[in-house]
């Protein structure tokens, strides 16, 4: 029975004593207002001269307590604080959420709610992955990348505007169906985009892929093997890139991912470059996907049962996990009959994903960390919740 | 696998771990008893035909009225794609439970976000202190009796 | 073919020989002002021009709000600069602290005074030109050394160390693309080096060998102005804003005054080694395009080739990503540097043998 | 100074005035902001400052740096949580004079959706750092940031900044009509709480 409280004071100090200190080493501490941070991650680096000795990530700089929240806030409302976590894969937030209630109440949807959900996922993961592509070009130090993806991001952002009515924070997959009916003009334009981004990618793989100073950056840099990225519980692109065939739309087939062909991609060595290759060739997927849904969206109403209806779900626990941008987005629901849930939380792709930098980053150089951090894809106000 | 034979394959094989069959709710849950768990989570990711060998998730539901924590541990199995939820009881007023640090790596951290909002105790885990909150933070906020006078009830 | 006589004021002032010490005083104050007026008006115009450059690469407008199309944006940027508060962190080294910018911006303004902008206008034409460059301009390093080192800051210190690693070890490079380059021309007076291109710039007279020499000598100016892809004292996504981190108003006006003056020179060096300084572009059949090419005055070539150097380096940076800092150091030692000496025994063998074009 | 300013009428130094419209000028025209995001404003601010579309150098305020010396304009874009806190004010002071604070985003106005049962949660970012425009929105829009830095634009040029630096002026007051003064409105909105009608 050893049970040892500490606190972050004790471990930096017996960082301290723990070796005795050489001139060498020094601690620097890469603060949470720092550019490639992704946000307000705060990592505290022991280095020798540019090499990290060791890394402890703190967090909690964005921690707003949104479990908190959901225990007093009714589950339709619940909807919107998944918005904010997770804000590159919103609507696959608010699908995850809507799940979790609909298995709950064993309620029925049609197939125009779902192949609507599928198309509007693949839109939030085609979205997530130009912003990663633009800022993982910004980590690497060239400005234009950040400029190309935003670009490309910026005219899907109108399209979805358009029938979600917000650009980031969606809140369209409601439980029980969508809020709204898809626009006349969408999938008119959504072919337009399509056609649109498919040479874009290529221009991507021009700029960046093929540039040799980013491949001699990303080769064998935090490499991540199969038995290591299981055991840290990575999920998503992270784990598909050390080779683990794990994606939810292939083995849960929620939606209608069962009726469409697309590939699961998986890397093999596990290192940076494979996770950056990975996300590129899933922008591909994802339009081919949307491709072969946008034609034949069958008739139906947008929305099962009535927008104000309370949703009150039975005692006990519910479960349902879905495949976002970043991985896998759990949403565990313990239920005592209320209108508000007794205990809601969400399993956070991001949480479990930066773990493993601890174990990768060691040894390498601060460059290398912001390459791993960014090849990562961390969003920290998903991490913090 | 269907949820309810999973259940099944796990009470045949480990049946004297398992504390009560619950069949209320539809989630694959199996309740395990607080004594045999570390053994019990050690077997069940090496078993060749079960082979959890991925932690999805772990967090803690607080009974206040029943006066007991359940913890909730989510395995998967990238290989045969079924998971299950596992449930352990701890008394409220001493809840420690063992780490699950040595079988997944990944549970060092869960564990840490568990004990910095509910307070509960893992012997032997090699880094116990808050993640999100600062050291100096009184109480465990997830709690159903956390009392706080900076926040607002609506 | 026109002669250009060489003369210009130095040689004017110095054969007065009762010049008293208020004629040179006043000749010296009158040098300050003309740099001061030269640079300050250069620097702004080429912020202005790199903003819009960028914005083109990056499909964006750029400043078009501030004055006409955005043309007095520099000038607001200066002017705001010039008043913001100026601020010595407490525990810094108070004197180092506040030197530094200044020894920034001395180095590189010392370098203009051997830029020929035409055969007569030059501040002084003394006859190791390109060794007193090469020697002022390696005081900027300790500029920034000092920066770094001085404002008690970890990450400014990370980034002096690496500023210092990389312009000393690419000086090495550029100081031999020059020597080959003096093989060729044998003097060190820069419009001796101008003169000698008359017929023909030495870019493509000594074929493969300067051809070797100019892209050896771009790569490592380049990095001499910590522009990407070697821009790792200041990288913004690893090390935040460098060693200019502590320094505000003024002193860091200083210091992004420095990087553009460090950019005019050595483009113009450049422009004097390899494409033949300020000599109009000359094809040797065509008389009547040689005569139309004179018709442009000297100084307008000269900024046209700078202008031209100038725009494909803001080119790479716009495009390029940032190198790692051992891929750094890797590149220079084990590629630039042996290949430049083996250029150097080739440009020995050329000069010897009379290999090259225009003998 | 102090004799200088009474020889002035109203409050306005005589013989600075045209200089002063100068600087202002500057100053307004090439606004540094310093990249403060934590959470979904922080793309919108990104959106605003470094995208295609909307392209925040026309305004003159396209270098964004990062460290606080060199910075004019602190958008605060994100929620604020108790820890984030010391770290936003020790950035405000180290930044220099003369220095803004754009709060774009409801969750740095008043806390957003996190403002009740969150333990965490600053309401308010007015509650740290003495703010000068507040841009409401959750997130604004791209257009919403530049309506924020185009007020303070002006707010620079009319020089309402630096008459009196104690009091930094809410453009909130500036909206409302003839005769409201803030404090009605506050009462009126208390006495709909709590008479619960909307629920």
């Amino acid at each position: 029975m050893t049970i040892q409280l500490k606190t972050l004071n004790e471990i930096l100090h017996n960082l301290d004593e723990k070796k005795h200190w050489g001139t060498k080493e020094y601690f620097i501490n890469m603060g949470p207002q720092h550019p490639s941070s992704h946000g307000v991650l705060r990592f505290v680096l022991k280095l020798e001269g540019e090499i990290i000795k060791e890394i402890i990530p703190i967090l909690g700089y964005i921690h707003r307590g949104i479990e908190k929240i959901g225990e007093s806030v009714s589950y339709r409302n619940f909807v919107h604080l998944t918005d904010r976590c997770d804000y590159f894969s919103s609507i696959i937030n608010n699908w995850a959420v809507s799940r979790t209630i609909e298995q709950a109440l064993n309620m029925e949807t049609n197939d125009r709610i779902e192949t609507i959900r599928t198309i509007f996922a693949e839109i939030q993961r085609i979205q997530s992955h130009t912003m990663w592509w633009g800022v993982f070009g910004m980590d690497l130090g060239a400005f234009t990348p950040f400029f190309y993806g935003f670009r490309d991001r910026e005219f899907l952002t109108s399209i979805v505007e358009e029938t979600c009515g917000s650009r980031l924070t969606m809140n369209y997959i409601q439980p029980g169906g969508v809020l709204y009916d898809i626009k006349s003009n969408f999938i008119k334009r959504i072919k337009q985009y399509i056609k649109y981004l498919r040479p874009r990618i290529e221009e991507y793989e021009r700029l960046i892929s093929d540039n040799v100073i980013v491949q001699k950056r990303t080769e064998n840099i935090g490499i991540l093997t199969k038995e290591k990225a299981l055991s840290f519980g990575s999920t998503g692109p992270v784990l598909r890139a050390s080779g683990v065939p794990l994606d939810l739309r292939k083995n849960d087939s929620y939606g209608v991912y069962d009726k469409v062909k697309f590939s699961v991609v998986i890397g093999t060595k596990g290192d940076s470059w494979d996770r950056y290759w990975i996300r590129i060739e899933e922008m591909r997927q994802s339009l081919n996907i949307i491709e072969q849904l946008v034609d034949n969206i069958p008739a139906g109403k947008h929305m099962v049962t009535k927008y104000t209806t309370k949703i009150k779900l039975p005692v006990g626990y519910y479960q349902s996990s879905i495949e976002t941008a970043r991985g896998i987005l759990g949403i565990f629901v313990a239920s005592n009959g209320m209108e508000n849930p007794y205990r809601i939380h969400m399993r956070s792709p991001n949480y479990n994903n930066l773990w493993s930098i601890t174990d990768m980053a060691v040894g390498l150089k601060i460059s290398d960390l912001v390459t791993i951090v960014s090849t990562l894809d961390l969003i920290i106000p998903d991490v913090d919740r | 696998m269907i949820i309810s034979i999973l259940k099944d394959a796990i009470y045949l094989k480990y049946g004297d771990f398992v504390l009560e069959k619950s069949e209320i709710s539809l989630v694959k849950e199996v309740i395990i008893k607080q004594s045999k768990f570390l053994e019990f989570m050690q077997l069940v990711k090496d078993d060749k035909d079960l082979k959890f060998d991925i932690l999805l998730d772990h967090t803690a539901v607080d009974y206040i009225n029943e006066n007991v924590f359940h913890l909730v541990y989510h395995l998967y199995s990238s290989i045969y794609n079924h998971q299950v939820i596992i449930l352990v009881e701890v008394p409220r007023d001493k809840p420690v439970i063992s780490t699950l640090c040595s079988i997944w790596r990944i549970a060092e951290w869960q564990e840490r976000e568990v004990f910095d909002l509910f307070g509960i105790l893992y012997n032997n885990h090699p880094d116990l202190r808050r993640i999100f909150l600062e050291d100096d933070w009184v109480g465990f906020p997830l709690r159903k009796n956390y009392k706080d006078n900076f926040m607002l009830e609506k | 073919m026109i002669n250009y006589s060489v003369d210009n004021f130095a040689n004017l002032v110095d054969n007065s020989n009762n010049s008293t010490v208020i004629e040179v005083a006043f000749y010296i104050l009158s040098i300050f002002i003309t740099c001061l007026i030269f640079i300050s008006l250069f620097v702004m115009v080429v912020v202005y021009i790199e903003r819009k450059v960028a914005a083109a690469f990056q499909c964006r407008v750029g400043p078009n709000r501030v004055g006409w199309k955005g043309i007095l944006q520099s000038v607001a940027d200066l002017l705001k600069l010039l008043t913001k508060e100026k601020i010595t962190p407490l525990y810094s080294d108070k004197f180092l602290h506040f030197i530094s910018p200044m020894l920034c911006i001395s180095a590189s303004f010392m370098t203009l005074l051997i830029v020929p902008f035409s055969p007569h206008i030059q501040i002084i034409n003394i006859d190791m030109g390109i060794l007193y460059w090469s020697a002022i301009s390696s005081l900027g390093i300790l500029g920034i050394l000092l920066a770094g080192w001085s404002s008690y800051n970890k990450w400014s210190l990370i980034s002096a160390v690496r500023a210092a690693s990389q312009l000393i070890s690419y000086e090495l490079s550029i100081i031999l693309s020059i020597l080959t380059m003096i093989i060729f021309t044998n003097t060190l007076n820069i419009q001796k080096i101008v003169l000698s291109q008359l017929n023909g710039c030495w870019i493509w007279r000594g074929h493969v060998v300067t051809l070797i020499a100019f892209i050896i000598f771009f790569i490592a100016s380049i990095a001499e102005l910590n522009k990407i892809p070697f821009d790792l004292p200041e990288g913004e996504s690893e090390l935040g804003a460098g060693f200019h981190t502590e320094y505000s108003g003024m002193q860091f006006a200083f210091f992004f005054l420095a990087e553009y003056v460090n950019l005019f020179i050595t483009s113009t060096i450049i422009v004097i080694l390899f494409l033949g300084g300020w000599l109009p572009w000359h094809i040797s059949g065509f008389s009547i395009f040689n005569e139309l090419m004179d018709s442009i005055p000297p100084i307008m070539w000269l900024l046209l080739k700078v202008s031209m150097i100038i725009f494909i380096i803001m080119w790479i940076r716009w495009t390029l990503p940032r190198l790692r800092i051992d891929h750094l150091i890797l590149l220079e030692w084990k590629f630039l540097l042996p290949t430049s000496l083996a250029n150097m025994v080739l440009a020995s063998f050329l000069v010897l043998n009379n290999l090259y074009f225009y003998v | 100074m102090e004799n200088l300013n009474s020889l002035t009428t109203n409050n306005q130094a005589v013989i600075l005035t045209n200089l002063e419209k100068i600087l202002n000028w500057a100053r307004a025209n090439s606004l540094w902001p310093l990249t403060f995001g934590t959470s979904c404003c922080a793309i919108e601010m990104m959106m605003a400052t470094g995208s295609a579309h909307y392209d925040l150098s026309r305004f003159g305020a396209e270098v964004v740096r990062v460290s606080p010396r060199q910075a004019d304009v602190l958008i605060v874009a994100g929620t604020i949580v108790k820890r984030m806190a010391k770290p936003l004010k020790m950035l405000f002071n180290q930044m220099m004079d003369p220095k803004y604070v754009i709060a774009t985003g409801s969750c740095t106005i008043s806390g957003g959706p996190f403002i009740y049962n969150s333990y965490t949660t600053i309401r308010g970012v007015d509650k740290l750092i003495p703010v000068d425009v507040y841009v409401p929105g959750c997130p604004p829009r791209p257009e919403a940031l530049f309506w924020g830095i185009l007020v303070l634009q002006k707010m620079i040029l009319q020089n309402s900044l630096f008459k009196n630096k104690k009091t930094r002026y809410r453009p909130v007051l500036a909206a409302l009509p003839e005769g409201i003064c803030i404090e009605e409105i506050h009462n009126e909105m208390k006495n709909i709480l709590k008479s619960k009608k909307y629920l």
